[in-house]
């Protein structure tokens, strides 16, 4: 089956990344497809691309780029929650008039059409709440 | 969608009924947070209009502290935050005019549908149940 | 006297029991963010032993609609009358 | 069938109410992460409707030292077996 | 601020009394999350040891879900993620040996003092409402 | 009086930071100092400087700033809490081999001692949580 994610939780504030990364994993061991994730509300904080957590802790970014790189899931992030919480990337940091970046690929700001498009296109649609 | 900044109280013209029938759709969002204590309505209302303007079969179901996003008066926030009320004017815009209130949820805190913006369809016993299973897909915000 | 800042709705959250029970006979409560929903007359229930000791946010309440419907058993105040409550409380303790 | 996931304690938060409210004949509920609590023995009441329909997550309640605490109104899964429920599930629906 | 990974199961020796005198000190930290859920539990408890560190008097009271975070038997998460015991097992080594745990909310759990890794001191009726007072500052996690 | 805040929820996903901030000016306004913002947990958000709320909304980092310039109020961002949620000053970036920042003055990233010493130094401490 082919399944997608919806992720809602900031990383390191509720266990609702580490949740959904675990169950993702599961998703692939058991032979599905693990196509899209789509990070929403604080969700959207696991693209930081500066994120720092103690080396002794998982580091979720590291995590999801793992996933894409080895599955080709795509990450997908919430536009309007992410400009409003600071995650740019360089487009839209030049479209603002803002020097740097906070979000890169394979993270992708992308509109809310595309949570609606994966609930629809996707078997199974699995949501990770704070 | 932006929308109103103020709203003035109203008595609305309540011709609410309660549903026994089942409501089936493409998607069902249920929204349980209040206006200005978060974003979760508003980032629900957004996901609603989003799939509403895609063509989608859109459902809403105001439960918990979401009843509060129907109450008539709302305003902006004391530093000009927007609030939801504007989103809740456009929904019919959009077509999305199957609004669905727990009537539990409504009781409990002590409102009837006349404190209400918009005319709704009250949801009582298993009534919840069945828009649940009467629905591609179910967001819970 | 201590004042004690509440932000959940009492319907939906139980903290107002971890709250209450911290009060003293003394101390006062203000209602504040999803918290003054318990201005609702049908909520008076709860803070019944606060008789002159509930407040609640004047601005949350305005923009949630509630103004008018608050009951009596809360007193309103605006964010300015908030600061004289901490100004007079020894401390200040926020339940989330 | 439709899976319900609750991830919040059913001691402190009021949301298990909708969660059993919205829950048909059929359908199951997976206790994970907070919400594993609801697997101690004392707090099996709320779920009494439930039986064999009830789960909770092996890896939550180990973390938390609740694994050899569980009562028997629960039956124990792991991730893996949270996969397993999605597959058989028409939708999974999240309350939090 | 780093800990054991694994903790065995094990019986407390629990040598916990019931206080009805008025414990005083500097610093109250409420602990009101569990373990695991959420970063409250460990933002909380770091708070109290740098206060300690900087040489405040600390209490814990633990209430709520926060009585979890006593519980024997708990271990990493299954993505690594460190947990809170390890932090509680260093709480002497600072000089936190004030541990208060709300009776009620034991109680309600089914738990008792057995269940958890330290001896505390259970407080109960009004305790709460005097720890509040008899400290100079409260910080509610 | 002097007034410290901690402040924890995150901008735009709970009131917190818009209670604290409307807060903070009424204090001003009867006349007392504020002298000190402590960011921790979610709240620390607030300081990403890249944020690009709509701008039909208020901007809380401007917000915040112009409480720092006009009255020289301390803006803290705990050091622990900020890094894992990935705001980093450029010092902190270089430490850890990152190009960019994330944050950046007025605000400052500082241990959780200044929480603690704003606590017992300020006359009141008033907490805004989500």
């Amino acid at each position: 089956m082919r399944y997608a994610l919806l992720v809602q939780g900031g990383p390191y504030s509720s266990q609702a990344s580490h949740s959904a990364l675990r169950f993702a994993r599961a998703v692939i061991e058991r032979g599905h497809s693990l196509a899209t994730v789509f990070f929403y509300h604080d969700g959207v904080y696991n693209a930081a691309r500066l994120a720092a957590p103690p080396q002794d802790e998982p580091h979720l970014g590291d995590g999801w780029r793992l996933l894409h790189d080895e599955h080709g899931t795509e990450l997908l992030v919430c536009i309007a929650a992410g400009l409003r919480r600071g995650l740019l990337d360089e487009r839209e940091a030049a479209r603002h008039g803002k020097e740097g970046h906070s979000l890169e690929a394979p993270f992708e700001l992308t509109g809310l059409g595309q949570l609606v498009e994966a609930g629809f296109s996707h078997d199974r649609l699995i949501t990770f709440s704070p | 969608m932006s929308g109103q900044e103020i709203r003035e109280p109203e008595a609305s013209e309540s011709d609410s009924v309660v549903d026994n029938s089942t409501t089936t759709g493409d998607l069902l969002v249920i929204l349980r947070h209040a206006p200005h204590g978060s974003s979760w309505l508003r980032e629900g209302l957004d996901t609603a209009l989003v799939a509403a303007a895609f063509g989608q079969q859109v459902t809403l179901l105001f439960a918990g502290e979401g009843v509060l996003a129907l109450l008539t008066g709302q305003t902006a926030g004391p530093l000009g935050q927007k609030g939801t009320h504007g989103v809740i004017d456009m929904l019919a815009m959009y077509d999305i005019d199957t609004l669905m209130v727990d009537g539990r949820a409504l009781k409990s805190r002590g409102l009837c549908t006349d404190d209400l913006m918009l005319p709704v369809t009250l949801v009582e016993g298993d009534g919840v149940v069945s828009l649940l299973h009467g629905h591609r897909l179910v967001l819970n915000f | 006297m201590i004042l004690h800042l509440l932000n959940r709705s009492p319907v939906t959250s139980r903290v107002i029991d971890d709250a209450l029970a911290a009060m003293g006979p003394d101390d006062q409560m203000l209602l504040i963010e999803d918290g003054v929903l318990g201005g609702l007359p049908a909520q008076a229930v709860p803070f019944k032993n606060l008789a002159g000791r509930l407040f609640a946010l004047r601005e949350d309440l305005l923009s949630r609609g509630l103004l008018e419907r608050c009951g009596e058993h809360v007193t309103i105040i605006d964010v300015r009358g908030f600061v004289a409550l901490t100004e007079e409380a020894d401390k200040t303790v926020s339940w989330y």
